[in-house]
């Protein structure tokens, strides 16, 4: 689906945010992902998977960060140019009930998909959340929102986001998480530890992001292989076998 | 012009209504592009490739990206023939296209229980015998290697089935056009190449082997040439039709591999680029023939060896 | 932060500033380059193939553009040996660099004459022994997919000189590594690998093989992961030093070569697109040395192999 | 070399002309050629040659035609985005002597070298001379001066613009030619008949274009190969071997 760059500029550090209209041809939760054609020919070869970092009847919203050759690339388009997208793929972060204490806890580029996961709790059922923020520096920051830690203290809590939140987390916490690997891997290990719920979108080398491909699989804890593009990407934690991340 | 071209193409008593398929771990069990594209357009499809039990496959990463490529390690996980049979062919009962299966074993003794065991499924098609997987510790593209072996394999699979035999090369052989003519001598009605050429790309970050299982094998528009090249050889040496396949992604690379001397081709790589790019090679063809006058697809297979 | 690091690399007796060289038939002369970029910042160069007489090479069209890739069929035009030494090799009487001659005969008595001529060339720091040509009807790759041909080549070009002997390989074959351990078993101070994959285009407009010779040697980025696959194989197997070629076009993939066990690296093709890539390279294996805190490139080199 | 585009617009069917910034760092004569670098990145791999259609203090013009994929990005720069030129190489139209009647005579895209041409030939010689462009049809015309030929007859002279000036032709003519193959042989079969003398720029798949790779080369009368970007691209009609083209 060639669809059509409304708008592409620098947000933070080496962070763009895209905005491609919208046809309004269908609909998409938060979680799910597209997998972006970087040009008209085969280079580069494979889509990049990217998730939804807002979505309304008149745009969607890519929040990227520029790290690679295809992502730079990107950071090149212009309004007017026409990108083509697949999707939404995967599976979101779901029914979202009532009842548990919500924490959003995104690390760098990992929070984009929680902007529309913020977006949606809040319009669509209402539902109020705290909202944690990890990056290196204070330049890399691009969200409005939400509480924000710094590893090198620029801004916000100086240190992990994980760190941070810790002291909060308890069985009646459900956490959705975004963010690099260890990260994650540290934060599964607290909310086991406290026995707080997780729902948690993972990431992972992708070819075909429709599921046929098998290239993107996770090890799960009843050591078979799920497949991020469609079992995911996001998962309940306990179904990750994180040891093997 | 022409006002119809002839895009039919036999092999054995199959018929298919155009030359083009889509190869094996790069279209799953076909049913998941059903909103991408139309089945029905497809010549037919190669599943993904079967064992007897199911396979979990290797350990990720399984893919990295190359110039104008890719290397998979997935290492033939699959459902296994008996649950593919089940759950995923049903999925396609209302589809007009063919179906092959691929299968894969580590022994003789595997492949002839996959033969047998699809013999009376009639929705299959035809079996492609894969003896060129680099991404097994065991069979794959051991045998692949080996004419002796090749023979041995493809008479043992032709004796336990009605259905036409495809044999599939590997391309990282010496002299490929051996192994085809060993596959020949074993009864193989075809022979599709090529397989994955094994590469290997390092994590400078980690200073390891980016893949978990080291290698992989490359696919994608990089290794066309080779393809297109070996498909040249192989037609010269034997009298079977050649299935050609290896970085096939738009419809002028499709018609250099049915010029060089495949009378069917299949897709890879590319379905993840485009998943409709076999219904534009399609339409390629049919322009190409029109524009050239020419009646019938047949009438360009090989065509570039008559100087 | 290590304050300097060190580049140089040992082969034999010779001491390379850099392990960066440049490829056989991609650098011409090397005095081409001059108006380009600094010589003297390489490890060496490799020139042109040399026969016993000058060659004319094969008819036009001889390359064609493919995915991230080209195919060649130069088919070893060049001057001969005797005008390399007269009218060549005193154009880079200045440079600071090692050169290296790569040598083509059609049989053993050729590359002996070639060595017997070039002996007493005290410019010509070793023999690069090209028994991997694809583009030529004699000789070349049908040599070097003989293990025994390899052998044999290998030791009689040794006995005929006292420079360090380098044996080019073909990755048109089963097992590079058997085909490594012949030109060790010959005597050879090191191997270099990979020359080109043996390719076709077809010209879909006159429906024929585009280039005159039909098919050429592929390189480029599209086959690095092939190159990188073959020197890590290798490394496991032969104690010489291996020097890494095959697509190598940043300073990541010249590391990937690094780790995976070469020694030393040829830059081909990518010359073609950026003339002054080779300095790029360099700066970047410096840099990467530098920030990772590794003070000498030798430290790295296999290091993939270890778990 | 990267150098800024100042200008790259459609002027003629398929045909557009992309006016670069001239550094002024170097002179280039007509019939000279640069290898241009189509992206930043390796796709495509290999450099595109194209004749200089005009060179001023303020830009250097190149006039192509959207053939295949190299050119088909090309035509997508815009001003203020950067190429990479490596040249200007070759050895151009050289020397024109003063006393022989002078004959441009262009088939085409060929016709882009021989308006730089043109221009040195009055502003440096005072040269005169008659132009003569073949094209296919008159949506393709892109030069504003001399006399144009069209095979379907739509503007000036109905046909091949070798059979335009085939009479006029005779051994006090100069004919400095360039264009498709199949008129340059044509050409000089008519050159070689009228004992008229012809310069000729020529194509060749081009890897290098500084003399190394050997791939350009085109076989000469002393059934030798020369090659194109370093010996030519501007030839002696007399030195090529036309029966092997
Ligand atoms: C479901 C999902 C959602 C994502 N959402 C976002 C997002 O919203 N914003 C964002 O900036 N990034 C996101 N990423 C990561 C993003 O896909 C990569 O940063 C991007 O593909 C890098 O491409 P490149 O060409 O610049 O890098 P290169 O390293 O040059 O890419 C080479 C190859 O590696 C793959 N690759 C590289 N890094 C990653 C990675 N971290 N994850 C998966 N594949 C990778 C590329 O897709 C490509 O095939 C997401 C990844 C996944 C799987
Ligand atoms: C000395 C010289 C001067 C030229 N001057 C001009 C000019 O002023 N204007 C213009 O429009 N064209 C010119 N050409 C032709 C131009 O180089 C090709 O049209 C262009 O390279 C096509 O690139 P592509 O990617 O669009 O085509 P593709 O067909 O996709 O290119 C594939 C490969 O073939 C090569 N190729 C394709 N066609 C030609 C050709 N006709 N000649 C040489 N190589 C080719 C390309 O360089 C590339 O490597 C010139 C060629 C030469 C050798
Ligand atoms: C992800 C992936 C999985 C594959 N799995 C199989 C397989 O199960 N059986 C098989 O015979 N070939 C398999 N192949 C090889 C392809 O069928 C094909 O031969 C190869 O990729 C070259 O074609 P391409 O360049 O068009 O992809 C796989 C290729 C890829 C990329
Ligand atoms: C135009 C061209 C000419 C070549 N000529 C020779 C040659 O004369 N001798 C040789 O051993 N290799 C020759 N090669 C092979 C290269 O040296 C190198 O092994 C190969 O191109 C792979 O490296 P690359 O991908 O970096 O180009 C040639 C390659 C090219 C592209
Ligand atoms: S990306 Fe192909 S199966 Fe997930
Ligand atoms: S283009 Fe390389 S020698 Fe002419």
């Amino acid at each position: 689906m060639k669809l059509e760059v409304c708008e592409n500029k620098r947000i933070a550090k080496n962070t763009f945010s895209l905005k491609i209209d919208n046809p309004a041809l269908f609909d998409a939760s938060p979680g799910q992902f597209f997998m972006v054609k970087i040009n008209d020919f085969d280079y580069p070869l494979l889509r990049r998977p990217f998730s939804i970092a807002d979505f309304s009847d008149r745009y969607i919203e890519i929040i990227y960060k520029v790290v690679g050759e295809g992502t730079k690339i990107l950071a090149g388009k212009q309004k007017g140019d026409f990108l083509d997208l697949l999707g939404p793929l995967g599976n979101g972060f779901g029914d979202i009930k009532k009842g548990k204490k919500i924490f959003l806890v995104g690390g760098g580029i990992g929070a984009a998909p929680l902007i529309y996961l913020s977006n949606t709790l809040k319009s669509m059922y209402g539902i109020s959340y705290e909202a944690y923020f990890g990056f290196n520096t204070k330049d890399e920051i691009y969200v409005d929102f939400g509480k924000t830690a710094t590893m090198d203290g620029s801004s916000g809590y100086a240190g992990n986001v994980v760190d941070m939140i810790e002291s909060q987390l308890d069985e009646n916490c459900l956490v959705l998480a975004c963010g690099p690997t260890l990260m994650l891997k540290r934060l599964a290990y607290v909310c086991y530890q406290k026995k707080c719920s997780m729902k948690v979108s993972l990431e992972s080398r992708m070819a075909c992001g429709i599921g046929v491909c098998l290239g993107c699989v996770v090890e799960t804890t009843d050591k078979d292989f799920k497949r991020v593009c469609v079992e995911g990407p996001v998962f309940d934690y306990r179904e990750i076998e994180w040891q093997a991340l | 012009m022409a006002s119809s071209v002839n895009l039919t193409v036999k092999l054995g008593s199959l018929i298919f209504k155009n030359p083009v398929l889509t190869a094996s771990g790069t279209f799953g069990y076909a049913s998941e592009y059903k909103n991408y594209m139309d089945l029905n357009a497809l010549g037919g499809f190669v599943v993904k490739g079967l064992s007897v039990n199911p396979k979990k496959g290797n350990k990720p990463p399984r893919i990295v990206e190359t110039p104008c490529g890719m290397l998979n390690a997935i290492g033939l996980q699959n459902v296994g023939v008996d649950k593919f049979i089940k759950e995923k062919l049903p999925l396609l009962e209302d589809v007009d296209a063919h179906i092959i299966a691929n299968i894969y074993g580590t022994k003789a003794e595997e492949f002839i229980k996959l033969a047998e065991r699809l013999e009376g499924v009639g929705r299959v098609s035809a079996l492609e015998v894969n003896v060129s997987c680099p991404n097994v510790s065991k069979g794959g593209a051991l045998f692949g290697k080996n004419p002796n072996e090749v023979v041995k394999l493809a008479s043992s699979v032709k004796k336990h089935t009605s259905k036409p035999v495809i044999v599939k090369l590997t391309p990282n052989v010496d002299d490929i056009a051996v192994i085809a003519k060993a596959a020949c001598d074993g009864g193989a009605d075809a022979v599709s190449l090529i397989n994955t050429i094994t590469g290997m790309v390092i994590d400078t970050k980690t200073k390891k082997p980016f893949l978990a299982n080291k290698t992989g094998g490359l696919s994608g528009p990089a290794v066309y040439p080779v393809g297109v090249r070996m498909v040249y050889e192989v037609y010269e040496k034997i009298k079977v039709p050649i299935i050609g396949v290896g970085g096939i992604y738009n419809s002028d690379v499709a018609l250099q591999y049915l010029m060089a001397g495949a009378a069917l081709i299949e897709i890879g790589t590319a379905n993840f680029t485009k998943p409709d790019v076999t219904i534009e090679i399609i339409k390629g063809i049919k322009e190409f023939l029109k524009v050239e006058n020419i009646k019938s697809v047949g009438d360009i297979v090989g065509i570039a060896h008559s100087v």
